[in-house]
């Protein structure tokens, strides 16, 4: 089975999902995140779907969860790779009111960058 | 389409079980031909119930939850239930963004997800007793629609 | 390693529900990450038990197969009943190339590869009463293997 | 779900399969191959498995039944394409010594036409 897979360029944390994003794995990607976060002054986080096939409400719960830790420092949650079922999660849940959406992991980290 | 089957599965309330119930739902509906979306739809539907029997159903101890699935001519119906602590008031459980374990980063979507991509929604519970959740989806309604749709343009034409 | 799991399904005796059975199992099994050959060798092992249920065990009429399936370790153990048709002479089935049925074209393998695939296998059958396959299996002891070899070349050099 | 293919070259019966060969495929598998054979006088048989996943028991018999249908009239079964774990059932069961296997339905085609 794939883990998560956790990349820090300069101050942020690019968090690469892997296969489904439910429960079991909220509980997982909750803990490491946040350790990363506070251990290497994370501003901003980039959540990578592109390797992941399936997400529940257990992923808005992490995404919301990482979003109110970090905005309080003017930081930014950004995701890129969705898939349609995961777009449409993000989009009957609210979740782009707050957080934008690009292709690619790549070009997420050019915006929060050029920002 | 004329076809007919029923299975249950038992297992433990394990968080690694809710992808083994995603899995075993999407197999079950695999003759039935779904789209992407209606698999994608009874995933979700299915893995937010499981989900909320480990969590709220059975809290920290391991209990049995179970899962029947029928199959009627092209309709699925999915019944999911918990011995576990059951719901206090159902309507309130049910609103959108209702939770009672916000310390989890529980959203309060799992119902909302359920009513959404399923077509049919009904839930049972008595506290102290348990949860029982039933759901229902059409599958392959969609290509039966377009076809429908594709008959009528035809005649129109 | 350290997982414990169960799991139960029932299900009717369709022949469709043969490849349910097999991605079951692959699917409870996932946590032990077994290798591709484990994996080939359950999910083989589960349909030839399935299957012979399905023909052998029910015939022509629809039954209720189960499968209960336990990881204690890394070691799977499936058990497989139906209350079907029962078998009369357990050695004689178990033989290699016996088949009480050769106009449905069956090979008589089917206890042959149960037997070679998993590292144990029970069988319990009652004529008239119904049949119950046990089988067991170490997933994920070649891995295991491999670096107890790889330590005691480590240990020669 | 994919459908097995069938495939007239000559009087050679392709047949390829998909996904999964077990007892419930057989039945349809051994029905439609008879009714081929029959009616278009075939010779030889591949079974050509670059696309199937999986085989137990059941497609022992599938074969074997086919190669006895044909081999009174001097026709040859073979295949191709098998993946690891299916080159193992026809390893433990004695397939292989009355069928001869190939890389692809291509080269089968070519040894059969050739012999
Ligand atoms: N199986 C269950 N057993 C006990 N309580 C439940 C069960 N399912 C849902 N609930 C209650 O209903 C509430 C709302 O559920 P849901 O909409 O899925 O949101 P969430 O799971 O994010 O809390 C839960 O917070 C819980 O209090
Ligand atoms: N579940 C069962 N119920 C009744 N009879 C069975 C069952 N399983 C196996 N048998 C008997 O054992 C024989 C040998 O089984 P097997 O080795 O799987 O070969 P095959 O299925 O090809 O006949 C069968 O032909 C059948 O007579």
């Amino acid at each position: 089975m794939e883990e998560t897979k956790y990349e820090i360029v300069r101050r942020v944390l690019i968090i690469r999902l892997q296969k489904d994003l439910d429960h079991h794995c909220a509980v997982n990607i909750r803990e490491k995140a946040d350790k990363i976060i506070d251990r290497y002054y994370i501003k901003h986080i980039i959540f990578d779907f592109s390797k992941a096939k399936f997400m529940d409400s257990a992923g808005i719960g992490v995404i919301m969860g990482r979003y109110k830790k970090i905005k309080y420092s003017g930081g930014k949650v950004v995701v890129s790779g969705l898939n349609k079922s995961i777009d449409r999660i993000f989009n009957i849940s609210g979740l782009y009111k707050v957080i934008d959406k690009y292709d690619t992991a790549d070009i997420c980290l050019q915006k929060i960058e050029s920002a | 389409m004329n076809i007919e089957n029923k299975m249950t599965i038992e297992f433990e309330s394990r968080s690694i079980n809710e992808s083994l119930a995603r899995t075993v739902v999407a197999a079950f509906i695999s003759p039935l031909d779904p789209t992407i979306e209606e698999l994608s739809d009874i995933r979700t539907a299915v893995s937010e119930a499981v989900t909320n029997s480990i969590i709220h159903g059975y809290t920290d101890e391991i209990g049995i939850i179970k899962m029947e699935c029928f199959i009627v001519g092209n309709e699925l119906s999915v019944e999911i239930s918990d011995l576990g602590s059951g719901i206090e008031d159902i309507s309130r459980a049910m609103e959108p963004l209702y939770t009672s374990r916000p310390e989890l980063e529980r959203s309060g979507m799992g119902f909302t997800f359920m009513e959404v991509f399923m077509d049919n929604l009904e839930v049972v519970s008595v506290p102290g007793v348990g949860t029982n959740i039933t759901m229902r989806k059409r599958v392959g309604s969609v290509k039966e629609m377009q076809e429908y749709t594709q008959e009528i343009n035809h005649n129109v034409l």
